[in-house]
């Protein structure tokens, strides 16, 4: 090959290769069929070669070859394209169709179909995860349309190991007009122009660090390119140098050119990336052969050279100064500044660093001018960045994205957000020396100032995604574990002090740590932060210190409560079923007891935490299935239904448990309100031997149970049964008793009062017409159903509300003659707060939804409810839960005809007519109590259930009239209120250990929950599930994988 | 710039033969890399390549010849996590433990390794088959978790696939 | 005014520190007029009452060491942690570096001297902690007098600082840890 | 040198160009905590302790490698940094396993008197408690890795000052340790025992087996002396409690002098062999009986009075005072036979330097200081990590530090070939040929143009043929010429001979060496490595020119009585002891009893340098004085006054 010496030679060498290229970029279908010729462009980043991506070339070459279509048809391998989790991917052009995940045994399918017969193979292209539909086009993926290709614009396009490819695509024209046409100084004032900061973690202007150089005195001085990318979870730079590897090349020329005295440049570039070392090595060798490296390049008196300089593995030496020294072949041990790289760096000699997409974005900013590189990006923060997204989010891969883009729209909009149904929680930042970024912050602008006031840092630009099920302590511990064991060890701060950081953090994971714990850590990260000579000791701390900035409440859970909420910190429980209960049940106890024979067994088990098991085991949320380890393999195991199952045998077959009462106790509770939360504390208080007398208002006892739930979803007949079991401990129950006035309850006689008296207030909308006939509040109305009053209901039903009080609302709707029942709910059905179940029965009986709809007014006639005004709502920025705030569409207002309204949009307590004593209420008129121990800051007077929390689930009610029960105690008996720990089952159970067989592991579904028929459903309030079988109950139990034996 | 090899070579053929014809290899590397930057390393890194780990016979060839003291050669050595001085199975496991894989499920993977098969990071199995290593992120993340077993890498691996991935390994 | 109330404890602990406390020498004249000693090795006394200032000896190595300091500090405004062990862990902690299973078998069946040596079992014998901790590690302490043993001038030091209702710290120039 | 302004604490300070802030403050006694920083060696900044606040500096840096620059505004303590210091050293604490109470370096220890003055009465984090392992392989040192707090001051010391560079650190982050070699027990590495470490330790991780638990320095008293012990005259610090020499320490380990090697920091500290604690006499039944000086003298003036034949013989470890009345004792007897154990080797040099000038002065030879700024270093049959190590550390320093090149020309392995540029392997018997080879080789290279005439020394050299040379060698051609352009092309070049070419007693070849030296410096520069102490002091005295050696005499069996001045000399004791069978009446004067004081029909007591003032003449020719550090335990006389008394016993 004759080297290039002129810009004229360049620019004709690009000439006879751009036609080639052309068809790469075209994105039009219909000018498959016609095309002279075809491209397929088969991705061979990490990746999707690890995916199988070199046998799906073959196979592609050799269907070529037989068919004898190889002068139509090319094949080229390019770098990276991002979405890696989707390899290996496969690009046909004309028409960008992007094929996914495609195995050796689809080539022959592609190749005679679209290949041959241009027909798109519509299984393989890539579907949407939540529509499901399919996109063959590969710039309407979302995940790549959202995205701004600067960087990577490569990527996809040109093979890496053809260097006139990437001549053809503009290659090397920056270097030839700065050599020709620019004087060093325009190149440096160019790159200054266009506010380019180093991507490489802490963002320092780019053109800054070369001034240094540039000055600093010396007749040689090195560039170095830092490839060095040992984030875990970051593989950006990777994409680069597989990809585009010239790019790093030419940027390194130009910065050479533009420094002065730089005769050679090394990359340092980690050994895990054997095939980026391949890469550019073969880079750099053609780009000598081209005469664009070297003496005289492109026939000019300019000379750079430049080598590859593997490195051993070992994070820190991605610092500058550790690097250097790695490269000289030392322990890459940093030290401190100054003397600074720009004064004395490799070997002594000035030297400057870069990260490589910075060196790669430097050709196209002096190619197209630093104004083309500023227009995208924020004030402070120009350009695009690319990130690597990865975790807990559907469209795992590369991204870029200008800077300032807000972190919702990489997570959600590109990333597709969390899979699994699953709560996004955060996103860690910046690796191992970055901070997570909370849901509360989903909006924030990714560039280098916002988020590091967030505490986090943009690094290198790993991004991390995290749901419900990452505990916060524990990626604290996690990324401490990294930099503990990659610290260099060379000042003590660092080596000495962040296994401290992480002895202190395994304190607290394994239930043994102190609130104090939490202050020391922040003390001794912020004299890490401040002490410790290089990068890494300065920023190991983040984790811990982000983690504890944003997720104290999860710190203070391990501490306190001894909970992980995520369930992943193993020393804390048995099994992640039984510690996100939030009453304790032994699940993997009962589910063995069902599994060989003893359901009787199982429900005794059941009954030591639990005294409403059958009312639980129907309408309990359980998020103890959030959380089973079946899920990871399946689905989750059944638990509530199981726990229906053993106690619905107990009742069936007459049996019924009472646990032993201790000796009488002189001291008498009072409980206000028989719901779940007041029943649980009266039954705990009554075991404990004391007087309990429980006050409701209702004439009938169970609270929102028994008012608030349908018949349908839980039988009265159960309840009722439940209940007069718990008044077997000697509880009283005064009916129709409302207490006027807490006080007088001491006056009484009583030493200590439990206030649980629900939620049974509805919220109001606050639209025009809500005083309309016709109009209800679902709390009202179900209550009114429930006891039985005549209620009447029009034919037309809207609900407004997406909670389970709406569904149920409009499930009753139907079943008492409703023709027509919508529900309006201002967001998405994800959004929802209903359980799924409830949701999907409602719409199989007919319920129609109207999601991102909101009611404006009620429309009325003859003074009566006529209709609903509605708007559509768009969703607009994210809120603080993380979902994205609905803002109405303006002029996208309806009518729905209706002639009942009913509004179920929240409820408070009721406290209009109770005296409440020194008792506070704050938010949505909720009572206020120690979150930990609910004592009121009234003596004695301790508070529970939807009355302290707001509206919650059963679950947690009865929880909390347990903690309230375990404060009384501690408080009749003359001590301090303490927060409750899970208490000692009263009886030992032993169950056999019954560990799962390899085929009870093996990957099936649930065994199916049998309902009654659609049709009866409409007609009849009976109870819409129905309870397994014996045998399905065995079968479902061996589905339990025992997580809790190890 | 020669080929990097990820992996290294196995070192079942440690006959008198080999041993002679490695460090004429490594003398030949020394001879290379001589005056260069970072010799040290490089060096390390291809005789590496060639023994499969770096033994104190090589260490001490290597030291005497680039007239670094052992010790600090000894130090780069232990510094880098690239470099081992212990043998290495006919195949070497590695798991990544960097985020992604861990927050899929990397730690299990090798909590399984541990149980069932007695494997230690840097350990090796009895018969000499198989060594365990633990690794940085390899940056498949997008396949997370995954397993690399030589040049092969293993993607989305669950717990229950180990077993048949490593029969199929002899 | 009412005398300081005042409880000491020996744990793990040669007695040293407690030893070294009798060196104080007529300051303990004084000393005795301010302070009634509610509980201390000496006056045999084991329950707790309520006291002002509790002082440990000694670090915590076992089960009943646990529940003594437990006690202590429930039933104590202030803890003093007096020497070495009850500072840093002192010459109890050697044992820290070998795990507790080879401690117990060395200490009941490798010495020359035993014969036939079982290693106790029994529930009266309390169980050895895993490691051996200073005060600190088990329940919070307020002020420290270290040394093996404190020197009587540090000890006294503290001592008249917790009476002027101040923490000590003790000073440099009478600081030694050995 | 400029001086520059800076205001510490509020306070005006002046410091110089190119001080570190840690420099100006220590010279303007402002305190500062250090533990990683030792004078003399490279700052590393790895403690943290001496964190500063400078304006303008957006973090704290620490003073050590921050340099000082003019109008600097520094503080060095305030909340932050009193805080941070005292979190640093809990951690330290707690990283591995530092309880003062059992620990040998209690009350002489960094790490505890910044604790105390910190006021560190407890410690927040758990302590780790890492089995770390205690490597005691080392005959005079132990490595205690658990109370290591990896500051790296030792294995600094072994690179810079001694530049054996046996210690590095191993692993990384909380794993690392210092590491001898591949991590080898320090006893099986290539550690020289010199000590430095154990000096530079601030904690208890390095110490001394005989100075465990001896006294710490605040109960010692220091005596300044200098060892006697090689020649090299290293300057020390002996510490001493109860009589005892408990420590011996470098008086300042950045002086060239200040080296110390195993010999001297710590033979001293050891009993060599029993002692001779009284006059000894041949009784009626043959045996060594103690008795008084004076009987003892009469025995020597009844023998010596009577003889014509007393031949004298010294060694050179005795001390110039002694070695002086030696030989006024001899002239006394008149004897004309006096020679010193290494005299032998005196008459080689001094002829061939004879050979070389005309002249036969010592004084030609060069300072042991130009090794350190030598920048290219010949080492000829000599191992001087063996025989005077300190000379050793010179030459490796010189090669690890100034990257002087470093030329070996020995038949065996030794340190240095490892270092070496080129190594020249000459069989034994051939290194006349090969260092003639190489003289031959410079001149083919060209030499020198600024050197001038050489032509005088070159005629040495010219009737060599390098090739054929080479050939007769078994070396390779080119590693001779790769010598040679090495040497040609230094400015500041030294060779280093020893016994290996002293064994020849061949004088034509010291010369040649000289010519060689000569070749290739405006000024030759030698050494020659000498056997004792002070053998350049007793040769100096006129001791090495004896009408014949006095050796050859005994082996002769000519000498009918002989007086031997041993002092505290134990080499050769058996080879000496033979050769005096033939004598008819020996007085030894020895320090300990050995084979030799065995075969004596009188033994006089001798003193230790530990014990008696002295002075001694080192290899290159400077006079040390010794000072007593330890009182003898039995009331022994001086050595030169024991002499003088003989002298005075004699009626001749």
């Amino acid at each position: 090959m004759p080297k290039i010496t002129s810009l004229e030679e360049l620019a004709k060498l690009k000439k006879t290769v751009e036609p080639r290229l052309k068809i790469r970029d075209d994105a039009d279908m219909s000018h498959f069929k016609s095309s002279p010729e075809i491209c397929i462009q088969q991705c061979r980043g990490m990746g999707c070669t690890a995916a199988g991506g070199d046998k799906v070339t073959e196979l592609f070459e050799e269907l070529l070859k037989k068919k004898g279509l190889e002068s139509k048809v090319t094949i080229v391998r390019t770098g990276c394209l991002g979405p890696c989790e989707m390899g290996p991917t496969v690009i046909v052009n004309p028409g960008d169709i992007l094929y996914v995940r495609v195995k050796p045994e689809d080539v022959k399918e592609i190749f005679d179909k679209h290949i041959v017969k241009g027909e798109i193979v519509e299984r393989l292209v890539y579907h949407d995860p939540t529509t499901n539909q399919a996109i063959p086009e590969r710039l309407k993926i979302n995940f790549l349309a959202d995205q701004e290709f600067r960087i990577l614009h490569n990527n996809g396009i040109i093979d890496p190991w053809n260097i006139e490819e990437y001549i053809a695509r503009g290659g090397y024209e920056a270097l030839a007009r700065a050599l020709y046409k620019m004087k060093p100084d325009d190149v440096l004032e160019e790159v200054k122009k266009s506010g380019l900061r180093g991507r490489g973690g802490a963002g320092f202007p780019t053109a800054t660090k070369w001034g240094f150089l540039k000055s600093s005195p010396g007749t040689v001085k090195y560039l170095i390119c830092n490839g060095d990318e040992g984030d875990p979870g970051a593989y950006m730079n990777r994409a680069v140098l597989e990809g585009n590897p010239h790019s790093i090349i030419e940027g390194m020329a130009l910065g050479a050119y533009a420094v002065g005295n730089v005769k050679h440049g090394f990359a340092y570039i980690r050994a895990e990336y054997p095939l980026a070392i391949e890469t550019l090595s073969a880079a750099i060798a053609q780009a000598r052969d081209y005469g664009l490296l070297g003496k005289n390049i492109m026939g000019t008196d300019f000379e750079f050279n430049l080598d590859i300089f593997p490195g051993a593995g070992a994070f820190v030496c991605g610092e500058e100064t550790a690097l250097l020294i790695s490269i000289e072949g030392k322990r890459g041990m940093p030290r401190q500044r100054p003397p600074f790289p720009s004064d004395k760096g490799l070997f002594g000699k000035p030297s400057a660093i870069n990260n490589v997409e910075t060196w790669s974005i430097v050709p196209r900013i002096i190619r197209e001018g630093a104004a083309w590189f500023a227009s995208v990006g924020s004030e402070k923060s120009k350009g695009t960045k690319s990130f690597s997204l990865v975790g807990k989010v559907n469209n795992v891969g590369l991204v870029e994205v200008p800077l300032g883009t807000s972190l919702g729209k990489i997570v959600f909009d590109i990333g597709g957000g969390v899979p699994g149904g699953k709560k996004y929680k955060a996103t860690q930042m910046g690796g191992p020396s970055g901070g997570v970024i909370p849901i509360e912050h989903v909006n924030v602008p990714v560039d280098y100032e916002s988020v590091t006031a967030l505490g986090a840092i943009m690094g290198s630009g790993g991004l991390v995604v995290m749901d419900e099920d990452s505990c916060m302590v524990d990626v604290a511990k996690f990324f401490l574990q990294f930099t503990r064991d990659e610290s260099c060890g060379k000042c003590a701060p660092c080596r000495a002090g962040i296994p401290k950081l992480l002895a202190l953090l395994n304190k607290i994971t394994s239930g043994q740590g102190t609130l104090e714990d939490i202050d020391i850590i922040l003390e001794l990260s912020e004299m890490i932060q401040k002490a410790s000579i290089c990068g890494l000791g300065q920023t190991a701390p983040n984790p811990a210190v982000s983690t504890i900035r944003h997720f104290r409440e999860e710190y203070e859970a391990h501490i306190i409560d001894k909970k992980c909420p995520a369930a992943t910190c193993q020393s804390l429980f048995k099994a992640p079923c039984q510690h996100t209960c939030p009453v304790g049940l032994d699940v993997p106890g009962y589910i063995a007891l069902i599994k060989s024979d003893q359901p009787a067994e199982a429900y005794k088990l059941i009954m030591q935490r639990l005294p409403l098991p059958m009312t639980v085991g129907r309408v309990c949320p359980h998020p103890c299935e959030r959380k089973c380890r079946r899920g990871q393999v399946d689905e989750a195991v059944s638990i509530r239904h199981l726990k229906r199952y053993a106690s619905d045998y107990a009742w069936e077959h007459g049996l019924s448990y009472t646990p032993k009462v201790k000796a009488a106790k002189a001291e008498k509770v009072a409980v206000i309100g028989a719901g779940p939360a007041g029943l649980a504390a009266a039954w705990d208080l009554a075991i404990e031997g004391y007087k309990v007398t429980v006050f409701e208002a209702l004439p009938v006892a169970g609270g929102m149970l028994a008012v608030g739930i349908p018949e349908y979803r839980l039988p009265k007949e159960i309840l009722n049964q439940e209940i007069d079991n718990i008044k077997k401990l000697g509880i009283e129950i005064k009916l129709n008793s409302p207490v006027r006035d807490v006080d007088a309850l001491f006056k009484e006689g009583f030493k200590a009062v439990f206030v649980g008296i629900g939620a049974h207030k509805g919220d109001k909308m606050g639209i025009p017409g809500e005083e309309l006939e016709g109009v209800y509040d679902a709390i009202e109305f179900l209550r009114n159903i429930n006891l039985g009053k005549d209620t009447k209901i029009g034919k037309k039903v809207a609900v407004v509300g997406g909670g389970n009080s709406a569904i149920d609302a409009a499930r009753i709707a139907l079943r008492k003659g409703a023709e027509e029942v919508h529900i309006v709910y201002r967001r998405e059905k994800a959004d929802m707060p209903a359980e799924e179940e409830e949701i999907a029965a409602a719409v199989e009986e007919g319920i129609k939804l109207h999601l991102l709809t909101a009611p404006v007014k009620v429309i009325a006639k003859a003074g009566k409810v006529a209709g609903i005004e509605c708007i559509k709502m768009a969703l607009g920025d994210f809120d603080k839960s993380g979902r994205r705030s609905p803002k109405p569409i303006a002029g996208s207002e309806y009518t729905i005809e209706i002639d009942t309204l009913i509004e179920a949009i929240g409820q408070r307590p009721d406290i209009a007519s109770l005296k409440l004593g020194d008792v506070k209420t704050g938010k949505g008129g909720t009572l206020v109590a120690d979150k930990r121990t609910l004592a009121t800051d009234q003596k004695g007077v301790f508070a529970g259930g939807d009355a302290f929390s707001g509206p919650w689930t059963v679950i947690e009610a009865i929880a909390s009239g347990q903690r309230a029960a375990s404060s009384i105690k501690r408080f009749l008996s003359g001590k301090d209120p303490a927060p409750r720990v899970d208490r000692q089952d009263p009886e030992t159970f032993t169950y056999p250990n019954v560990a799962p067989t390899e085929a009870e592991t093996a990957e099936r579904a649930r065994v199916g929950i049998a309902e009654i028929r659609l049709a009866d459903r409409k007609t009849s309030m009976k109870e819409v599930v129905l309870d397994y079988a014996a045998k399905e109950a065995k079968e479902e139990c061996s589905r339990c994988l025992r997580c809790d034996k190890g | 710039m020669a080929k990097q090899k990820a992996a290294p070579a196995s070192t079942t053929d440690t006959g008198r033969g080999f041993a002679g014809r490695a460090f004429q290899r490594i003398q030949g590397i020394i001879d290379d890399t001589g005056g260069q930057a970072g010799a040290p390393i490089r060096v390390l890194q291809q005789a590496q390549g060639i023994v499969g780990y770096l033994p104190p016979t090589v260490l001490k060839t290597i030291s005497r010849d680039l007239k670094i003291p052992l010790s600090e050669l000894y130090g780069v050595v232990t510094f880098y996590s690239f470099f081992t001085m212990q043998p290495k199975g006919r195949h070497v496991i590695q798991v990544c433990l960097g985020t992604a894989c861990y927050v899929k499920g990397g730690q299990d993977i090798l909590n399984l390794l541990k149980k069932e098969y007695g494997l230690e990071p840097e350990g090796i199995t009895p018969d000499g088959k198989f060594s365990l290593e633990t690794i940085r992120c390899l940056g498949c993340c997008g396949l997370a978790p995954v397993i690399a077993i030589g040049d092969d890498i293993h993607r989305k691996v669950k717990p229950g696939h180990i077993k048949d991935i490593l029969n199929m390994y002899h | 005014m009412a005398k300081v109330k005042v409880a000491t404890v020996w744990l793990e602990s040669c007695a040293g520190c407690h030893m070294s406390f009798l060196d104080v020498d007529e300051f303990i004249i004084d000393l005795v007029n301010l302070v009634e000693f509610r509980r201390s090795p000496i006056t045999d006394i084991k329950d707790f009452t309520p006291v002002t200032v509790g002082i440990v000896e000694g670090s915590v190595g076992n089960e009943e060491e646990k529940e003594v300091i437990e006690a202590l500090r429930h039933n104590c405004q202030i803890l003093m942690a007096l020497g070495d062990c009850a500072c840093f862990g002192g010459v109890c902690a050697m044992r820290n570096t070998f795990n507790k299973e080879d401690v117990l078998k060395r200490a009941y069946i490798d010495t020359p001297s035993t014969y036939q040596g079982k290693i106790p079992l029994s529930p009266g014998v309390p169980a050895l902690l895993d490691k051996v901790y200073p005060a600190n590690q088990i329940v919070k302490v307020d002020c420290y007098v270290p040394g093996c043993p404190p020197e009587p001038e540090a000890i006294k030091y503290g001592l008249t600082e917790l009476l002027a209702g101040r923490i000590p710290v003790v000073p440099s120039n009478i600081m030694r840890f050995d | 040198m400029s001086e520059i302004r800076l205001l510490i604490n509020g306070k005006q300070v002046t410091g110089q160009q190119g001080d570190s802030v840690l420099d100006v403050c220590i010279a303007n006694g402002v305190d500062l905590p250090t533990l990683c920083h030792y004078k003399g060696l490279t700052d590393v900044g790895a403690c943290r302790l001496c964190l500063v606040e400078i304006e303008k500096e957006r973090n704290f840096v620490p003073a050590c490698t921050h340099p000082a620059r003019d109008g600097q505004v520094v503080t060095t303590s305030n909340e932050k940094l009193e805080k941070y210091r005292r979190l640093i050293l809990e951690l330290l604490f707690t990283e591995r396993n530092h309880l003062c109470a059992y620990c040998v370096a209690s009350g002489d220890c960094e790490l505890q008197s910044l604790a105390y003055k910190y006021q560190m009465d407890n410690a927040r984090y758990q302590y780790a408690w890492p089995t770390q392992v205690t490597d005691s392989s080392n005959p005079f040192i132990v490595l205690d890795h658990n109370r290591c707090i990896l500051c790296g001051r030792c294995i600094r010391t072994c690179d810079e000052i001694t530049g054996a560079h046996a210690l590095d650190f191993g692993k990384r982050g909380w794993k690392t340790n210092v590491c001898a070699d591949i991590n080898q027990p320090l006893g099986e590495s290539s550690c020289i025992s010199c000590g430095g470490c154990f000096q530079a330790c601030p904690t208890g991780a390095i110490f001394s087996k005989a100075s465990a638990y001896r006294g710490k320095p605040e109960e010692c008293t220091t005596v300044e002396s200098t060892c006697a012990i090689c020649g090299v005259g290293c300057e020390i610090k002996g510490l001493v409690k109860n009589n005892r020499v408990v420590r011996i320490d470098s008086a300042d380990m950045t002086r060239p002098r200040g080296l110390l090697c195993e010999m001297g920091r710590f033979e001293p500290l050891y009993d060599s062999a029993d002692r001779v604690t009284t006059p000894l006499k041949r009784n009626s039944k043959g045996q060594l009986a103690g008795c008084s000086y004076e009987e003892a003298f009469a025995a020597i003036a009844k023998k010596f009075d009577a003889s014509d034949s007393v031949s004298g013989l010294a060694s050179g470890k005795a001390s110039s005072e002694a070695l002086k009345a030696f030989a006024e004792l001899m002239d006394k007897i008149g004897s004309k036979l006096v020679d010193t154990l290494d005299g032998d080797d005196y008459r080689t040099i001094s002829q061939g330097i004879a050979k070389f000038d005309g002249k036969a002065g010592l004084d030609i030879e060069a300072r042991l200081e130009d090794i350190l700024t030598a920048d290219c270093i010949v080492v000829i049959g000599a191992h001087p990590t063996k025989s005077h190590p300190v000379i050793g550390s010179y030459i490796m320093r010189a090669a690890s530090k100034n990257k002087a090149q470093l030329i070996v020309l020995d038949p065996l392995r030794n340190p240095f070939t490892f270092r070496a540029s080129v190594w020249l392997k000459p069989p034994e018997g051939k290194k006349g040929l090969a260092v003639k080879a190489l003289g031959k080789a410079i001149i083919d290279h060209g030499l020198p143009k600024a050197a001038g005439d050489k032509s005088k020394f070159s005629a040495d050299f010219k009737n060599v043929d390098v090739k054929k040379a080479s050939q007769d060698l078994g070396i390779d051609v080119h590693d001779i010429t790769k010598a040679a352009q090495i040497l040609a092309e230094s400015r500041n070049s030294i060779i280093i001979y020893g016994s290996g070419i002293l064994a020849y007693k061949d004088a034509d070849l010291v010369a040649t060496i000289l010519n060689l030296a000569a070749l290739v410096g405006d000024k030759p520069r030698v050494i020659s490595l000498k056997r004792y102490g002070n053998s350049r002091g007793a040769w100096e005295l006129g001791l090495g020119n004896p009408r014949a050696p006095v050796a050859s005499d005994l082996a002769k069996g000519k000498a009918k009585g002989l007086y031997l001045l041993l002092a505290d000399d134990l080499t050769e004791s058996q080879v000496l002891a033979d050769s005096l069978k033939g004598v008819e009446f020996t007085v030894v004067q020895a320090s300990y009893l050995s084979p030799v004081t065995a075969r004596a029909d009188i033994v006089l007591p001798s003193m230790l340098w530990t014990e008696s003032k002295g002075s001694y003449t080192t290899i290159d020719g400077l006079s040390k004085k010794t000072a007593p550090m330890v009182k003898a335990h039995t009331d022994i006389k001086t050595d030169a006054d024991t002499l003088k008394e003989v002298a005075r016993c004699l009626k001749k």
